[in-house]
């Protein structure tokens, strides 16, 4: 019983993990860019919609507000961040000029700045304490479900973001936008022989990312208590779930976050301090026996 | 009958769908110098990649020396005396000419079999004397030792051209394996590189060339291979390679009734 | 007037000049093919009027308008399409999301994909097939199809026969010859002499990044093409211009 | 066949008999050179007798830094492995120190080497793990096996646990006495790495490993063995970064899991190299001591000096990404790796 309960626990947890995963995934596919300040963003999503739900805003509409706001910002980061990083990256590979810069380290170093200069002033503004928003009943309220009782808010979470995955996916299928982030993620050059601002298609993508990840952050801060460090460990949680669900596919980021999750859970059941340890090991197992992930893309980028 | 340099049997390598070598095989003896020509996308960069080690081919077997080398990388193949130069030059941008070149000499043939000298040891002194003379010897030839203090990236495409081969040339190599190293040189420079690789297989060491500019080419080889898509469509006499119909073919189409006849710069 | 008008174009790449002073133009409904082996200059000049690669000087005038400094992604707003030397589908992407990457630029006219299926018939039967696993041949009629998508005033064609099988080539071409012939204006990269020949007008010949022989299509002495493509003969039939100093 | 050396050959004109001179470094790194030296006397004859107690522990955390600096700089500036994990070893360092030191009962100093060693040993079979990643997700691969670093050692018994352990070798120890053999013991060791750094770049290893850096394919065409390159660096430099962690130990007579093993010490490298200026020795010098002087002027107003700090990694990156030095020195070399002609 405790066995099954965990199980289900687990995956509902995975839900989580994959919806802070589906941003970092879709940022890595387009432009290749590993964004380290994945996680302490996603917790300032959650810092903000806690003083906006202080300030009485129902959370409903804090979400609404926050979202946008974050896409937004995602748009302006890649312009003003990402896109001149990325632009050194480029030049350290046609020029190979001696200038000793930072080159294809430098989208990673800019994203490490982000993410430090970030988590400090948050713990300046909020101070380290944790918080959590409140949810008022949502957070105790349980579905049963067989013999079990099923979290509602985790629920509610597992649902949201296998819905954000299809949606993304769906974007990315189905739209041009979506046709041409996909064709500048294969070829930027070639891209833009077909119209395609590459620029403007990466801060696009960015901007989606953010908006997924904002989301994401409510959804921890509603569920977790979370203060300005716990950003680092968003970030280990959505990158393994990314890479346990195989580099460059959503619906294997799904996977990888419940793998992620039940690996936490089920390792908790058997050691209650060994969770996340279980989830970091299984990491390293997926690494070792499949390093190119559960759900691997198909065709190689 | 002694074993030649080189030896590559039935070699093929496909990437994807796209087949860019099937069955290719040639011999290369010491002091020979073999011409590669074919069309773009014939394979023959791959097939260098495949000689050097830098790819690993599907099938097919490299031996130098009788040995067989087709599971060895690059490294390995470079300590045994095969040398190349790439295509689009590839210095390392960082470090001057006379560095670069030291690196060639520093590290390339230090295994038994290997062509060169020991090249240093590996303690706070650097690269021994003996690897400093190898660079220093390979840039006078290249004449490049006017630059050897220049950083590398701000090398203009002569003298990066020149720097690919000269570390090449700074291992000590018995085969060297050269891709385009004329392409995109003036009508003055060209001369210089030719009578480069003329010495250096003159001074015994077997040479693979790809090049597209023909008349450089045949002022060198030996030899010409002929690749289109993969295959060798005819391998021999230089001359004769150049005019045989499948060549003409592949490169002006199928039905051209006239063929160049005239084909200066006969080798001494 | 002409659609495309390219006087005095310089490229280059770092230090190395491959295009050195080259002039074309191209009447409404043309084809002019651009011969030359490789390292001529070719697809670099075909990267300058696509916009994917800027000159260093001269000017490109599309319908009479400056283009010479329009990044890649706006020019081909304007009406010219490149299919790039080694076709570059987009390999995740399926057969019609390639070729729907043509509508992109969102120019409307008679090319829609029923036209270009009508044009390669076997490309309608692959359309579910990702970009990354086609044959050569395949992968050439697709980027075809994407470039006409943007229903071009001029469509660029860059070594559309590299390796392809001869009667891949042959099928390629007729396809190439039934656009042209329906008054798309074209500009044809090509070392296949023969199969340049078929469809082209006229035919512009470049060594070492100059032009060194330009003619009518009809009646045109293959020798002297064949000698100005290898620039076998030790100086070039046409004297060279003095080499500008590099620095 | 042997290589054509210096043997007459007719076949090659205008070859020179003889190989010239080939000098490393010239005046400016004599000057440069002084100038260090002269700092590290002082450093060792004149500081300690004329600055207070905690002072001389600030300059040990400087110490430390510096070690820190330039062992990250070894992975990502010659070995192109952006580590945002180096934080393991720096735990590791110091558990080691206070295990060797406290349970063992080794002298402290050998203790410290001891426990270099260890970052060592664990760093070797930790590089084939992490070497399956490229790029950033080596980045965040790194992390997480800090991560599982910090929570085994919290697991293991006898190593305190989440409270950590505290350093009872100096217990009896008169204060100024134990400041002043931390002082001269750091020092010692940060000029032994960075002379070591110095020695292992101008090596033929270090030239290697700056043909990987610049290109990885071409250095393996010329013989470079790239792996064993790679993997030299990520063991010498976590070797350094547990060093590093020894002597933080050491100084502040203790660890907890949740500071030896915090990710700010990765933050901390990152910043001196990029804001110093990566792949060159005098860069993380100049940063740590940025890095440092900032830390001590904004200690009062909490973490803001991370703040600062992260902005101006992100704009040296964009704006100046030859860091500091580069900026300032040009060419100029104080170590000098480099090798000039004299023709």
């Amino acid at each position: 019983m405790d066995w099954l309960n965990a199980g289900v626990q687990g995956v509902l947890l995975g839900g989580q993990y994959s919806l802070l995963a589906c941003g970092l995934s879709l940022i890595f596919g387009v432009m290749r860019i590993v964004n380290l300040a994945h996680g302490v963003l996603a917790v300032l999503a959650a810092y903000l919609s806690l003083v906006l739900v202080q300030q009485g805003l129902p959370l409903w509409l804090a979400v609404v507000v926050v979202v946008p706001v974050f896409a937004v910002l995602g748009y302006a980061v890649q312009r003003g961040l990402f896109n001149p990083a990325l632009a050194q990256v480029r030049g350290s590979d046609s020029a190979r000029q001696g200038s000793r810069g930072a080159g294809e380290l430098a989208p990673l170093l800019v994203s490490f700045g982000v993410a430090v200069a970030l988590t400090s002033l948050l713990q300046e503004v909020f101070s380290a304490d944790t918080r959590k928003i409140p949810t008022g009943d949502l957070a105790s309220a349980g579905v049963p479900l067989g013999p079990l009782s099923v979290g509602l808010l985790p629920l509610i979470t597992l649902v949201v973001a296998a819905a954000v995955i299809a949606a993304v996916q769906v974007f990315l299928a189905r739209t041009a936008t979506g046709r041409a982030m996909r064709a500048v993620a294969d070829d930027a050059g070639a891209a833009a022989m077909y119209g395609v601002d590459p620029r403007h298609t990466y801060a696009v993508a960015t901007a989606l990312a953010f908006a997924t990840l904002a989301l994401a952050g409510v959804f921890v801060g509603m569920s977790t208590q979370f203060s300005p460090g716990y950003g680092d460990l968003v970030l280990l949680f959505a990158f393994e779930a990314v890479i346990i669900g195989g580099l460059g596919s959503l619906w294997g980021t799904l996977l990888g976050g419940i793998v992620l999750g039940l690996a936490q859970t089920i390792g908790a059941q058997i050691d209650p301090q060994s969770g996340v340890l279980a989830g970091h090991l299984v990491f390293l197992a997926v690494l070792v026996v499949r390093p190119g992930g559960l759900l691997p893309r198909s065709v190689p980028a | 009958m002694t074993e030649p340099l080189l030896r590559v049997t039935g070699v093929a390598k496909r990437f994807g769908r796209v087949v860019t070598a099937r069955d290719v095989s040639f011999e290369l003896s010491a002091g020979e110098a073999l011409g590669l020509v074919g069309p773009n996308g014939a394979g023959k960069t791959t097939l260098l990649d495949v000689v050097a080690g830098t790819l690993r081919a599907d099938a097919g077997t490299v031996t130098l020396d009788g040995q067989d080398v087709t599971r060895l990388g690059a490294a390995a193949r470079a300590d045994r005396g095969v040398a190349r130069s790439y295509q689009v030059p590839r210095p390392f941008g960082r470090l001057t000419v006379f560095e670069n070149v030291l690196v060639g000499a520093s590290f390339a043939g230090r295994r038994p079999g290997g062509g060169g000298a020991p090249g240093g040891r590996a303690d706070g002194a650097g690269p021994a004397g003996d690897a400093r003379d190898r660079a220093w010897h390979a840039l006078a030839v290249t004449d490049l030792t006017g630059a050897a203090n220049t950083p590398s990236g701000s090398l203009r495409l002569l003298d990066r051209k020149r720097l690919e081969v000269a570390r090449a040339l700074a291992t000590g190599p018995r085969l060297l394996l050269l891709d385009e190293i004329a392409g995109g040189l003036t009508d003055r420079e060209l001369p210089q590189v030719v009578g480069l690789v003329r010495r250096l297989r003159d001074d015994g060491v077997a040479v693979v060339w790809i090049e597209h500019v023909l008349h450089a080419l045949l002022d060198v080889v030996d030899r010409l291979l002929c690749l289109a898509a993969g295959e060798v469509i005819a391998q021999g006499d230089p001359h004769e390679v150049i005019r045989s119909p499948q060549v003409v073919e592949v490169y002006l189409g199928s039905t051209v009734d006239s063929v160049p006849d005239s084909v200066p710069g006969e080798p001494a | 007037m002409s659609v495309l008008e390219v006087a005095g174009l310089e490229v280059r790449y770092g230090d190395l000049l491959a295009v050195d002073g080259v002039g074309l133009t191209l009447a409404e409904g043309e084809t002019l093919a651009v011969l030359g082996a490789n390292g001529a200059g070719k697809s670099t000049l075909l990267a300058a009027l696509a916009g994917t690669h800027l000159p260093t000087a001269g000017t490109v005038l599309l319908d009479g308008d400056p283009v010479t400094r329009v990044p890649a992604h706006r020019r081909v707003r304007r009406g010219i399409a490149l299919v790039p030397e080694g076709r570059r589908l987009f390999p995740s992407l399926t057969v019609e999301e390639n070729l729907l990457m043509g509508r992109y630029p969102r120019r409307f006219g008679p090319w829609d994909l029923r036209a270009v299926y009508d044009v390669f018939p076997h490309v309608a039967e692959i359309r579910d097939r990702r970009g990354g696993v086609l044959s050569g041949g395949q992968q050439q009629a697709v980027a075809i199809g994407r470039a006409l998508l943007t229903n071009p005033r001029v469509l660029l064609l860059d070594e559309v026969s590299l390796g392809l099988a001869p009667s891949v080539v042959t099928q390629i071409y007729d396809a190439v010859r039934r656009i042209t012939a329906e008054g798309t204006t074209a500009l044809v990269v090509e070392q296949d002499l023969d199969q340049a020949l078929r469809v082209a007008d006229r035919v512009q010949c470049l060594l070492g990044g100059r032009t060194v022989l330009e003619a009518p299509a009809a009646g045109l002495d293959r020798e002297a093409v064949a000698d100005a493509y290898f620039g076998i003969a030790a100086a070039p039939t046409p004297a060279p211009a003095p080499r500008p100093t590099e620095a | 066949m042997s290589a054509p050396n210096t043997t007459a050959d007719a076949a090659v004109p205008a070859a020179p008999p003889a190989t010239p001179t080939v000098t490393r470094g010239g005046r400016g790194s004599v000057v440069g050179g002084g100038v260090l030296v002269l700092v590290v006397v002082l450093l060792a004859a004149v500081v300690p007798y004329v600055v207070t107690l905690g002072a001389l522990s600030s300059l040990v955390m400087l110490f430390a830094l510096v070690i820190l600096g330039t062992t990250w700089n070894l992975l990502a500036g010659y070995g192109g492995m952006v580590s945002v994990g180096q934080q393991a070893y720096v735990g590791v360092g110091g558990y080691a120190l206070i295990q060797l030191a406290d349970a063992v009962g080794a002298p402290p100093w050998a203790a410290v080497l001891a426990a270099g060693l260890v970052g060592a040993v664990l760093a070797l079979p930790t590089s084939y793990l992490v070497f399956r990643l490229a790029g950033g997700y080596f980045a965040i691969g790194t992390w997480v096996v800090a991560e599982v670093f910090r929570l085994v050692t919290m697991q293991i018994g006898g190593l305190g646990g989440g409270s950590g352990l505290s350093l009872s070798a100096f217990r009896g120890t008169d204060r100024v006495d134990r400041v002043a053999f931390v002082y001269w013991f750091a020092l010692a060791l940060m000029v032994a790495v960075v002379l070591g750094t110095y020695l292992l770049m101008r090596s033929r290893v270090g030239l290697g490993l700056t043909a990987i850096r610049d290109d990885r394919v071409a250095a393996s065409s010329l013989g470079v063995a790239v792996d064993r390159g790679r993997r030299i660096v990520y063991v010498a430099g976590s070797a350094g970064a547990a060093l590093a962690g020894a002597l933080i130990a050491l100084s502040t007579l203790g660890v907890t899991p949740g500071s030896i093993y915090s990710v700010n010490w990765t933050a901390a490298m990152i910043f001196i190299v990029v804001v110093g200026g990566i792949g060159t020795i005098e860069g993380p010098l100049v940063g740590a001591v940025l890095y440092w002087a900032l830390q001590q002027a904004l200690a009062p107003l909490g973490t803001w000096y991370l703040v600062v700090l992260g902005g101006v990694a992100v704009a040296v990156v964009l704006l100046a990404p030859r860091g500091l030095w580069g900026l300032v020195a040009g060419r100029f070399q104080i170590f000098p790796t480099t090798y000039r002609v004299r023709i």
